[in-house]
């Protein structure tokens, strides 16, 4: 499961999808947004997408993990649209025989997100908003 | 020819547009594309971002060339997650 | 929240505990029943507890989580009891303002509980039980 | 004087009893009462696993001296998770 969406997310959901028999552990991964960043009150966080091509990435650095580890199953859901203080924009879930593995290959899927995925994130704050990345001296976002 | 351009975040922004369709000549690639849009367009080119490059959803180098009816998208720095 | 149970686990339960503000990233780790094991085919666990003591050493390790790393909340809560296949034993949620703190300290807990909390697993599968990691040979359980 | 004694998981099938009062000696050790409890006991000794000593929920040294009323709990291989 690799989507795109303007829906609210839902954690159970991908959970439910990679649950296997043969699986061990689960590890998931959910971005939240944060009421602060870099000194600045953060009123909400607004995603946009290239939705059809951020799937395919989405869908692609799954493959790719499936190569380096050995996982039974993963999730990646992304929310577009305003997403508000301690919302989820993103939740990745992964299952695994062993806990390593289900580890791994979740903090690698975020962090190929956080690289190649084309989605974007403006940030709302006190006073102004601003695309994430794109700020003079490129100035990257950490989570 | 024609390709299909499609502009997210702050270069939609900057364009005041999120689809443009481009008249362009044969065999032209890329990085000519984004530099006759900068003429059209010359607010998406105020200041430096670093820009990725894609064709039909997959990232291609700038000196990719295009063909009829391509999407092309110019990729702003990502900050999904 | 640090807790043993007998009932099923909930894991929006835990997330929402551990949901904050300042949190922009919340990892979770569950422990699922997987249906094999070193070659045995395995019908379920049955988890015991010294409750008292368990939920003891899960509160000691999530202050040492805290000690560690710059999390925001932890949130463990195991089940006792028959847990069957594709059912999870153990929840582990972290929030953290990054994504690494909220990695490392659910992987560190994970990784003290099956060293030092006074839980205990007995395999049942086709054609007999073991309590783990008390076989000769001193078998240890990886998930 | 008198401590309780819980026993889980494989002690616990091994001595048929989860909890056992047992008087001992004034001055008397974790290893002492462990030692007492197996000569009543044979079966808790029958196989080789590495044990580890709680007294009133922590984990205590072998050699930590017993008090009246004190709660110990021999804990085997922990395999929780």
């Amino acid at each position: 499961m690799f989507r795109v969406t303007d829906k609210a997310l839902n954690l159970q959901e991908l959970v439910d999808y990679v649950t296997d028999p043969q699986a061990g552990a689960i590890v998931t991964f959910i971005g939240t947004t944060r009421n602060q960043n870099e000194g600045r009150q953060v009123l909400s966080l607004d995603y946009e997408a290239y939705p059809e091509m951020a799937e395919k990435e989405l869908k692609r650095l799954g493959q790719e993990a499936g190569k380096r580890w050995n996982i039974q199953r993963m999730a990646i859901v992304h929310r577009v649209g305003r997403v508000e203080i301690t919302e989820p924009s993103v939740i990745i879930a992964v299952s695994a025989a062993h806990r390593d593995d289900a580890f791994q290959a979740c903090r690698f899927a975020i962090e190929e997100i956080k690289k190649t995925v084309p989605i974007w994130k403006k940030e709302v704050f006190e006073g102004g908003e601003v695309w994430i990345g794109t700020q003079s001296g490129q100035r990257f976002h950490q989570r | 020819m024609k390709v299909k351009v499609k502009l997210f975040a702050i270069l939609r922004e900057r364009a005041g547009a999120g689809e443009i369709t481009k008249e362009i000549g044969e065999g032209s690639t890329v990085i000519e594309l984004w530099e006759a849009l900068t003429r059209d367009y010359p607010k998406l080119a105020s200041a430096k971002i670093h820009l990725l490059y894609a064709v039909n959803q997959s990232y291609v180098t700038p000196d990719h060339v295009l063909r009829d009816r391509d999407e092309v998208v110019f990729v702003p720095p990502v900050s999904g997650g």
